[in-house]
């Protein structure tokens, strides 16, 4: 199939200049725009984790002033999360995969693909105005009254800065929604579709009914700030808890957004490592689906302790518990997949068993948290600072590598060094481990977050986190230089280099730019690596 | 709830194990022999996606069951409680013994004793959490909050502003020491650390609301003959209001009633009480609330 | 799940030639579908932004009964009421112009979206009305509010509440103007007929939901406890 | 769109439903400045939701959609439901806990 005579170009072939690629409705080179968007953004964000892990490596405050630290970590987390994690997966992998996968020529909107990647420069800039114009201190989760009272920081900039890029996650999740809708191959019904299909899809419903919610809660905070209207001021007899909930409704299923499409990357990997149809396709698709609607319902635990009603967080607790199965589901799907399967060692099951490894881990740490007497005192503490990287480091930005790995040479159509690649997957593995492993325990000790300097009694720990944290940083900058080298002299890559399944790789690497070189037709189920009979699955 | 610490982490470590030693077995044991092998022809098993959702989902709820009754009983202080108050404000906390001894950052207990501390805040949101006894909770502006504890071994502990408040969040930091009885009494009679007159809250309570800033006792007459009702008793009593609803007099409905009169009525009276947001400090809120709770219905005071 | 128009029924049969197909749909019909999908979608987004401010307004609705009642009652009943009228006017042209494009009248197009536009503009000139009376007042909440009211604290949540409601409804109100302009423009120079009418379809779509969020908020902000000030409370 | 036989909605049903719609705008007002205790405010919710579903059905033209609009319809009300009822859950239970020892 791949050796089909070239009737189109690739889409990285011309048109080249700046202007064709900035004005492009291709959504392979939207993708590319992303990428290079966010990955500016991981170093960004990096630097500022550096300075945090620098400062903590000693009890004192001594390396930044107070108010530098405070706006580091503010800064780190709403940059990783809001111009990083949140766009990650789905705005690059996604924004390349979904048509492909689907069998079509490009998304439903084109356009406003387009749109969506300068809504997002565009509130990206503006953050980044705020972070010259007096920084940001007020934590990522701008808890009023301290965002719109007490702060002397450019909050009402960033809060624009995140409303507006939050328009940009709404438009990527609704040209998603529409596009598995109306865009799909004959043939590609809904149970033929990729696990990846299914999260995506699941994750822009999330996008699409959570994201509008922080949108108008961080422009309220902005109106409060900048014009004196007042909404949660506790002088007027407002109340700090509703802006809590306002936010949480959103920032709680953003962490499914943030981890769903990591799940599909797995799924999808899971597969191909093993060449073998994934354990239970239709009860990972439901898991994905279940997730997004239960993952709306749980938002409250992040209240426990904040003056919430206690009866409502019962509520809210017993529902997390029970959004915690899905994910287990997945899990042991994924687990059983490996089961007689053919496993490859190649750099990509590296990531999968990474992934699989850190994300119970820091899934599993998530229900100390949600039992609610326990999160009494776990909350705010570094216990949840080391939950949450687990899964949305160790986790997500686990997956989402293991995907670029994966799909880069269909991306570039160049190879990369494979033996690297173990390299770095090794090294993110262990400096992780290092870095955030001991954070639980000084979190079951006590120690707060968002502290700039500490007791010390937890210095040895910190260190050894710091510690952590440089080896992690190795295996981050590692794939930085291999992957560009590749670019240049990288074996051209063949349409499937890992003799996977999927409509992806059955077109040329690099795709050409209506991707098809006809229009596809599906007649057979995913992951049909032993085609002959048609299945049922469950 | 450091015995369902373990069983959490028990059943974690478990689970991870379990993972992970499954995945590397599999990876290894069924590793690619041949480059164009391809895996077995296995789709599902619905018995075993039901084993794997039915177990889980019994441990979750163990955990949630467990989980929540601790919360429960961390949420309600027993009656019995010696009560402390505790103001935060950026960036420390002000703290007040029921005898009136005041200190700041730091806190006296006496040890074997249910102690409950009242929280407000005069600015942003703080958080009063001591790890050593795994009690914390936000000190929320424009709301009164508890939690307690019961101090066990005499020593000192941290106590820590766990929720992010601005640059000194961290330097929030004090001490709480844990004292025998005799001890305690001892530390209480010197004065306390901070030395400064000793006015038991509900005394200074009842002096804000007898005394002439407020004026609370010119309409709030406890023979039920001025134009408010009387406040004997009302603490804690289910109140019937204008509006039909019955609430439960708790410190919020209390300090709601002072600061913002009109938000909830009380029946058969009109609303002319005047808001005292603003003039009325969080810590006077709090010392009048522990006057109020001090007129029982039985024995009216004299004036 | 909406398996059930599977995208391809209709192929590339005559009409794939039709200049206002774009190159990655295979049908009219299947672009049509997806970008009234995708207005509906984005309507949806629009329910929950909106949303966001509706819960503001029902805790503390909740919370503090009486200042609603004062608030409201220093709105302009008679202003909501007529521009409530107005935007209902307005939906109505705008459903006869999506009509008119269905059946190619280029005449009923061009007066309905121009009567849409004149309602829409009406309807924000009162509001502008209403808004200064506001500032005359001291009624925008601030250093400048009219602290002797009663429940002064109470009545600024209000009217914050008041002031975003509107100005955000508003704000959707411009913006709609501006795509009726557009869509204007196109359809004086005929682009839409029986055959191609999405964009005139899809904007109406925003337009409606526009007036329905109104809809809500006309009785939510003005006319609450309207029995007491008619009883002379 | 021969094949796809987009149905016309006649004149008259948008004049029908304009009519309505103004009706029922008095009828809000009506019914506001009369006393109905705690009801008013469902009244007029209600009379609200009537209106807004004849926007939504015929200007709209909900009617003639197909069943996956529907869904989204009624989708983005359920999730504005989800965010009303679990804050409210928080809301109205808060007095419940009472004061110690009662
Ligand atoms: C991608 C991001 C992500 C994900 C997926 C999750 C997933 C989960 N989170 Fe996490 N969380 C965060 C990111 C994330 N979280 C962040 C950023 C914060 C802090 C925000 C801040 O305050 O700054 C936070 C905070 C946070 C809190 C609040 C803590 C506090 O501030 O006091 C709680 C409490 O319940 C919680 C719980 C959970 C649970 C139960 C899950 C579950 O979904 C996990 C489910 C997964 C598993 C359970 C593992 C796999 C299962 C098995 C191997 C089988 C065995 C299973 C059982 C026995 C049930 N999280
Ligand atoms: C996608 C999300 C994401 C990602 C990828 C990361 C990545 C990392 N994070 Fe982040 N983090 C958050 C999201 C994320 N974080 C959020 C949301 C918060 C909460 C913020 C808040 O409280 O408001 C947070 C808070 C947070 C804290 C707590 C701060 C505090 O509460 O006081 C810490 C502390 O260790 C930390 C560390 C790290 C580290 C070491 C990495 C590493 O993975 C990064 C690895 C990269 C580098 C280390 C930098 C590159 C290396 C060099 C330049 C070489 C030199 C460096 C050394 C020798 C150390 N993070
Ligand atoms: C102008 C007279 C007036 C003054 C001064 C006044 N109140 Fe009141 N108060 C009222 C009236 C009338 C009510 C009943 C109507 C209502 O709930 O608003 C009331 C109700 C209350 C309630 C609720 C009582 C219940 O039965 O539930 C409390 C508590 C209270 N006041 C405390 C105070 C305190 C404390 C002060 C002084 C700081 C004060 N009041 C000053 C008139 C007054
Ligand atoms: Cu006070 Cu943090
Ligand atoms: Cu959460």
């Amino acid at each position: 199939m791949s050796d089909v005579a070239h009737t189109q170009d690739s889409y990285l072939g011309p048109p080249y200049g700046l202007g064709a690629w900035l004005l492009t409705k291709d959504h392979k080179r939207i993708a590319i725009l992303y990428l290079i968007s966010i990955t500016i953004f991981f170093a960004v964000g990096a630097m500022f984790a550096a300075g945090i892990r620098l400062e903590l490596l000693t009890p004192k405050g001594d390396l930044w002033t107070s108010d530098t630290y405070n706006k580091l970590f503010t800064l780190h987390g709403v940059v990783m999360i809001f111009f990083f994690l949140v766009p990650s997966i789905p705005a690059v992998l996604g924004n390349f995969l979904l048509p492909i996968m689907i069998g079509a020529k490009d998304l439903a909107f084109p356009r406003i693909n387009l749109l969506s990647w300068y809504i997002y420069i565009a509130g990206a800039i503006i953050t980044l105005t705020a972070v010259f114009t007096g920084g940001l201190d007020t934590g990522w989760t701008f808890y009023v009254p301290y965002s719109t009272l007490s702060s002397h920081t450019a909050v009402t900039t960033a809060a624009v800065g995140v409303f507006i890029t939050g328009f940009s996650s709404i438009l990527t999740g609704l040209n998603f929604i529409v596009t598995v809708h109306r865009m799909r191959a004959p043939g590609m019904t809904w149970f033929r579709l990729p696990l990846f299909v299914w999260a995506m899809y699941a994750t822009s419903l999330q996008m699409i009914l959570g994201t509008p919610v922080i949108a108008i809660t961080v422009l309220l905070v902005a109106a409060e700030r900048f014009l004196h209207l007042g909404f949660f001021d506790p002088s007027l007899g407002g109340d700090p808890v509703l802006f809590q909930h306002l936010f949480w409704f959103y920032s709680h299923p953003a962490v499914y957004i943030m981890v769903l499409p990591g799940m599909g990357v797995i799924s999808e990997l899971v597969a191909a490592v093993s060449r073998k149809q994934v354990f239970g396709y239709s009860f990972v698709a439901f898991s994905s689906l279940a997730i997004a609607l239960i993952g709306f319902l749980v938002w409250g635990h992040h209240l426990f302790v904040s003056s919430q009603s206690i009866y409502a967080g019962l509520v809210f607790s017993i529902l997390t518990m029970l959004v915690a199965i899905p994910s287990a589901v997945k899990t042991f799907n994924w687990t059983a997949t490996m089961y007689k399967g053919a496993v490859t060692w190649d750099s990509s099951v590296y990531w999968v068993i990474g992934f699989l490894g850190l994300f119970t881990i820091g899934g599993l740490t998530g229900l100390f948290l949600a039992a609610m007497g326990m999160d009494i005192h776990l909350s705010d503490s570094y216990f949840v600072i080391a939950h949450f990287h687990y899964i949305m480091v160790g986790g997500s930005l686990m997956a989402y590598l293991g995907g670029l790995h994966f799909w880069w040479p269909k991306m570039t159509g160049r190879m990369f060094n494979d033996t690297l690649a173990k390299a770095s997957a090794v090294l993110v593995f262990i400096g992780f481990n290092l870095t955030f492993f001991p954070q639980f325990v000084l979190g079951y000790m006590g120690m707060p977050r968002r502290y700039h300097a500490y007791p010390d009694e937890f210095q040895v720990l910190n260190v050894l986190s710091t510690a952590g944290a440089g080896v992690l940083a190795v295996g981050y900058l590692l794939p930085a230089f291999y992957l560009t080298y590749s670019l240049f002299k990288g074996a051209k890559a063949p349409a499937n280099p890992w003799g996977a399944k999927g409509l992806e790789w059955t077109v040329p690497s690099p795709p050409p730019t209506f991707n098809f070189e006809s229009d596809p037709v599906v007649n057979e189920p995913a992951y049909n690596y032993n085609p002959g009979r048609e299945v049922h699955v469950g | 709830m450091d015995l369902l610490f373990l069983f959490i982490a028990a059943v974690s470590a478990f689970f991870v194990v379990l993972v992970a030693a499954l995945v590397l077995i599999f990876a290894v044991k069924f590793r690619r022999r041949h480059p164009d092998a391809v895996g077995a022809d296995i789709h599902g098993s619905l018995a075993l996606e039901l084993t794997w959702t039915f177990i889980p989902f019994v441990l979750a709820m163990i955990m949630f069951f467990w989980g929540a009754d601790l919360f429960f009983r961390l949420a309600r202080p027993p009656v019995d409680s010696m009560e402390v108050f505790a103001v935060g404000k950026q960036w420390m906390w002000k703290v007040q013994h029921p005898e009136g001894v005041r200190e700041i950052n730091e806190l006296h207990v006496p040890i074997g004793r249910n102690v409950r501390v009242t929280l407000g805040s005069e600015d942003v949101i703080h958080d009063f959490s001591i790890p050593a006894f795994r009690v914390k909770m936000d000190a929320v502006p424009g709301k009164l909050t508890t939690l307690w504890f019961k101090a066990e071994v005499p020593g000192t502990y941290h106590l820590f502003c766990m929720e992010y408040c601005g640059t000194n969040h961290s330097a929030m930091i004090g001490t709480v020491t844990a004292m025998p009885p005799e001890e305690y009494e001892a530390w209480l009679a010197g004065g306390g650390s901070a030395g400064g007159p000793a006015v038991p809250p509900a005394q200074a309570g009842e002096q804000l609301f007898t005394g002439s800033t407020y004026g609370c006792s010119t309409c709030h007459k406890s023979d039920h003959t001025g134009v408010a009702p009387s406040l004997v008793g009302v603490y804690g009593s289910q109140v019937q209001l204008a509006d039909g609803r019955t609430v439960i007099a708790d410190d919020n409905y209390v300090r709601e009633s002072i600061m913002v009169p009109t938000a909830k009525v009380v029946k058969g009276y009109q609303p002319i009480m005047p808001p005292f947001q603003g003039l009325v400090s969080e810590e006077q809120v709090i010392q009048i609330i522990a006057y109020l709770k001090t007129l029982k219905a039985d024995a009216a005071p004299a004036h | 799940m909406a398996s059930s128009s599977t995208p391809l029924e209709t192929g590339a049969q005559g009409h794939a030639h039709n200049p206002n197909l774009q190159h990655h749909f295979y049908s009219m019909s299947q672009q049509l579908e997806a970008s009234t999908l995708g207005m509906w979608v984005f309507l949806v987004t629009e329910i929950m932004f909106f949303g966001g401010m509706f819960m503001a307004y029902i805790v503390y609705r909740i919370t503090y009964p009486e200042a609603w009642v004062l608030g409201s009652h220093h709105l302009n009943v008679g202003l909501g009421a007529l521009n409530t009228g107005v935007l209902i006017c307005s939906s109505l042209t705008m459903a006869l112009a999506v009509r008119s494009a269905q059946v190619s009248s280029r005449k009923g197009q061009i007066v309905n979206l121009i009567l849409t536009i004149v309602f829409g503009a009406t309807f924000l000139v009162v509001k502008f009305f209403e808004y200064k009376e506001k500032f005359e007042h001291h009624l925008v909440p601030g250093p400048h509010f009219d602290m002797t009211l009663p429940d002064a604290g109470q009545q600024q949540l209000f009217f914050s509440l008041y002031f975003m409601l509107t100005g955000v409804h508003a704000a959707h109100m411009i913006v709609g103007i501006g795509l009726m302009l557009v869509i204007l423009t196109m359809a004086i120079r005929g682009r839409f007929s029986s055959e191609y009418y999405t964009p005139v379809e899809i904007s109406g779509l925003y337009w409606h939901f526009v007036d329905i969020v109104w809809i809500f908020l006309f009785p939510l902000l003005y006319l609450l406890g309207a029995h007491l000030a008619a009883h002379g409370g | 769109m021969s094949e796809h036989e987009h149905i016309v909605t006649p004149t008259g049903t948008y004049v029908a439903t304009f009519v309505a719609l103004l009706i029922l705008t008095a009828l809000t007002y009506l019914a506001a400045i009369h006393d109905f205790g705690w009801m008013n405010t469902p009244i007029a919710l209600a009379i609200a939701l009537l209106k807004a579903s004849f926007v939504v059905i015929f200007f709209m033209g909900v009617r003639y959609n197909t069943p996956l609009t529907k869904v989204v319809v009624i989708t983005g009300f359920c999730w504005l439901f989800i965010l009303f009822g679990l804050t409210l859950n928080d809301y109205l239970t808060r007095p419940w806990l009472g004061v110690p020892g009662r």
